[in-house]
């Protein structure tokens, strides 16, 4: 939320928290880097790095399969993590947690193996008019094989969804809602629980897509109460090719498996396959072992600074971003939800993003340009791409300050 | 900044705030579209095409500085030209703007066009200066598919 | 093959080459490891690990999408990966190179995007006596969902193909033959050019399972010709998280996706998504960077060293071990084919592979003891079980002498 | 070598070479499979309840040493028990090869399954040592599905 945090955290110190990432002390042609690209993926830390290394140089063999005891220590390992994610997202249980790629594999997931086999001709798949793509194309894809339809909840100008209008798009053929638990491209926070309680009174499931808000957020599966959550690593501090599906018990015991291949049958015969339990059923193959043991340490390191801190601080960043952007003339911020992350998105009027994002590269500040995959939300807003600033809490006002500075040098050139 | 601004100079700028021959041409022999999907570009393009040479041409579509100015000078650069025209004389805009043949003097026979130098510096922007020069190509070509700058 | 090498090779030097991977020096309760379950999973080279580390220190960002130096360079680094895949299993254009999770999704991703669309009720799909559950499930998921008929080409007492009835199996309603390069229950090194050639001659589609080829012999895709070719980094030195299909650019084009997402798309609308070229279209999401980063280094330093040079000295030590293990009273080798890979296994008399995998566990010694995700291979052989070895080239003559005296205490202990 | 020959004592090299009451009871009330993935280790075990105690047992599978000798012992130890001495003897067995309780003196009461104590120094071995305590259990309440260990 937009508002400054009522207690400063004095515990957090930006400075000390800095200095576990090594990349941030990069240079980027001889300017300190300004990394503000946190949406598209996070730096990692020290200790994920390290955890890595020392796995693959201590304790690496593959898991689940071996009876010798490098082989155990290395599937207890890679188990672990299970009930760190479990932890962290507060899920009732172990089970419910499978390990994919991404957030896109985990979307994918669940419209294959869940709602693929529920639609029918004419049902209806619902998502929102703010969805990345990962959380559109799956459900295109199966709604076009199945001849179902693709409902859009609309959002208004601000990039608010339009949760009032909610009750006439949840219909008797709604086979599932998915939503984004916060925009990636504009920051707005979705209101889940009214958003889940409208739902479930009807009895539909939802998948919230939760890549942006796992990073900065609490989240509590309890509370929330959806049916699917799902996040990838490489966004929350932890290594690429591993992310998180969570889902309800017993929707994922009635679900079909995803891919077929080891680990995920308890028999085979040419005749006849078993399938494993819970959670091994949708982890076909050897997982990414060593991922999951940097994303254990990335929930650790998250969890000994605190989510709490995170968000604070990083709301603080936020408030003091927007306050700086504003003042600038010609610049406009695209999305303005009363509830938002530490992403905003903005246009110059009459410089195209990419020629602003080029600009703030050579000052060391790295930004992203485009449609962030969320091409609906251009279109909606009637514009190609806007520039994108997404904040971590490793980022400092000073940072903030230089983007503001980098403006101005585009303002200049652009004359 | 120095290469900042020989990124932006005063013609590209110029170009890029007042694009030359934007539009349609109602009758068009020739046309294709561009796409470059990493930064949302689009262009269109309309060719008259008469004897083996261009006659007339107009773009429509949205861009960046680069992208626009490119399609700018490039409506201006190619009139009268053949294909095989067109094709060495792209050639040599690429060579310019991926930094190759850097002292070969070849920026001379480029007219206007030169003012691209400064791309090279910037290799993610060469995709902007050449998305305009993909499409032309294609739309030489009819071709249906809609022309990127990937390979 | 079975033969020691002509010329024994003096170039290579085990003993160098065991520096390079830290886990060799590992302590199994005082003892000193002797990895033998290279067919599961094989250590990691600090090339590899060093290559990972530096890039996130130093390199990171995600890929494809930024318009900022830092995202370029790991674009590219990303990307020269995809190059030296091409190079190192000789494909003709790097476009023919898709990123995947591993063997398992890979195999899944050619079912579901070449096999399943163009099975109809009644076709057949032909498979192997000794695949891996990975090269099984999937096609019974697809025949099971088309209602066609998953066939299996025999193999004799020894572990060898009957490519002599390969004929009689290839028939106008198969439309893809599935087969193992080399097996991993019997180390079998199957005949793919007559294979290939025969499914060929009747227009039919070859994928071959490379998991077990890929680390040990030099695999050329223009000189065997298949049609897809899937395998895994984590069992060739490099990371996990990561695997490749090769596929002939004509059939991937023709393929419809296989994930939903960002990166595999060329434009979304809610109404209508263009897909994305090769080999974007099947690559969905953040993929698997530092991965690829990874697998890049590995291809690195099997290059350096050789496959011809790492073939001949696996063959020299297959040659040592299989002689000494054909000595011990009341053991039994599994898999006698006259091509193979340094792989083997074997059974005890009266003592169950499980019981020998713990006593040589005490040894330092970790092989591994069960099914080896290829059930019906036990079945075949009516054994629950094997023991298996699987060499590597890091692999000395001291480490299979030191397994045999392990196979003895475990003859003593069961008196 | 002292664990190795703790976990292979001679009375669990007897029980998995000579099973005890192997086979099948025609007149079963109770039957349960027991399926171990991870070694492929099954086993079936038929029972006559009456009045809620186990009057006979007969099993049959393929198993490791320890599998084997622990289904055999317990075919042994449980006659003319009652489900509910049943579990608390588990339970006591559970804690003894999982290496709970490890000095309270439990092991006194588990008579010839004490023999069972060295595979606290096997985790991995401790799922061969329960799949028989499992399946018996699921045999019990009568359960469909195939017992496993894994939970
Ligand atoms: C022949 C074969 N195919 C497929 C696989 C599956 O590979 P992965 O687990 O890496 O997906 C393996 C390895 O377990 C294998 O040996
Ligand atoms: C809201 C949202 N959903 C899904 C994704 C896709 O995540 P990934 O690329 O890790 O699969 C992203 C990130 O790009 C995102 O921001």
């Amino acid at each position: 939320m937009l508002m400054p945090a009522k207690n400063p955290i004095t515990s957090f110190d930006v400075r000390k928290v800095r200095k576990d990432f090594p990349a941030l002390e990069l240079l980027i042609r001889g300017k300190p880097l300004v990394y503000l690209d946190n949406g598209a993926s996070t730096q990692k830390p020290s200790a994920v790095l390290e955890a890595m290394d020392d796995f693959y140089r201590s304790r690496y063999a593959n898991v689940h399969r071996g009876v010798y005891e490098l082989s155990e220590k290395a599937t207890q390992s890679f188990e672990e993590t299970r009930d760190k994610v479990k932890n962290f997202i507060h899920a009732g249980d172990r089970k419910e947690i499978i390990f994919v790629r991404g957030t896109t594999e985990g979307i994918n997931l669940v419209a294959h193996s869940f709602a693929r086999p529920r639609l029918q001709e004419g049902d209806e798949v619902l998502i929102t008019a703010m969805e990345h793509h990962a959380n559109i194309v799956p459900w295109q894809m199966i709604c076009a094989e199945k001849k179902a339809r693709l409902r859009v909840v609309p959002m208004d100008a601000t990039g608010t969804l339009m949760v009032d209008h909610l009750d006439s798009y949840l219909t008797d053929k709604t086979r599932i809602l998915c939503v984004a638990h916060v925009s990636n491209a504009l920051g707005t926070i979705n209101p889940l629980e009214t958003i889940i309680h409208k739902a479930h009174r009807m009895g539909i499931p939802v998948l919230v897509d939760g890549a942006q808000a796992v990073p900065h957020l609490l989240v509590d599966m309890q509370e929330l109460g959806c049916d699917f959550y799902v996040f990838s690593s490489h966004k929350m501090y932890g290594p690429t090719g591993i992310g998180i599906v969570y889902g309800k018990k017993e929707l994922l015991e009635a679900m079909s498996p995803y891919q077929g291949g080891g680990d995920m049958i308890s028999s085979v015969t040419f005749e006849k396959t078993t399938y494993n339990d819970l959670p091994y059923k949708f982890e076909a193959g050897t997982p990414a072992i060593a991922e999951a043991i940097g994303l254990g340490a990335a929930i650790d390191y998250l969890q000994a600074i605190g989510m709490e801190s995170i968000n604070s601080f990083e709301n603080e960043l936020l408030a003091h971003a927007r306050e700086e952007l504003n003042k600038i003339p010609k610049l406009k911020l695209i999305g303005e939800a009363f509830c938002r992350s530490s992403i905003f998105s903005f246009t110059i009027d009459g410089i195209h993003p990419h020629d602003i994002a080029s600009i703030l590269d050579r000052e060391g500040i790295a930004v992203r340009a485009g449609h962030h995959c969320a091409q609906p939300v251009m279109d909606f807003f009637k514009i190609p791409a806007t520039v994108r600033a997404s904040l971590s809490f490793y980022n400092t006002r000073e940072e903030i300050d230089a983007l503001v500075r980098g403006i101005y040098k585009v303002l200049d050139i652009f004359g | 900044m120095s290469e900042l601004r020989e990124l932006y100079q005063d013609m590209i700028l110029d170009h890029s705030q007042h694009p030359r021959n934007r539009g349609k041409l109602e009758k068009a022999t020739h046309h294709a579209d561009g796409f470059n999907p990493l930064c949302g570009d689009k262009v269109k393009i309309d060719l008259m095409v008469d004897n083996g040479t261009i006659k007339d041409i107009r773009f429509e579509g949205s861009g960046c500085a680069i992208s626009t100015a490119s399609v700018s000078l490039l409506t201006e650069a190619i009139k009268g030209k053949s294909e095989r025209e067109i094709e060495i004389l792209f050639g040599k805009f690429h060579d310019l703007v991926t930094g190759k043949n850097e002292n070969s003097g070849e920026s001379d026979n480029l007219g206007k066009l030169a003012v691209f130098q400064g791309v090279r510096e910037f290799p993610m922007r060469v995709k902007c200066a050449t998305l305009s020069w993909h499409t032309l190509l294609a739309a030489l070509k009819n071709e249906k598919k809609v022309a990127t700058t990937e390979k």
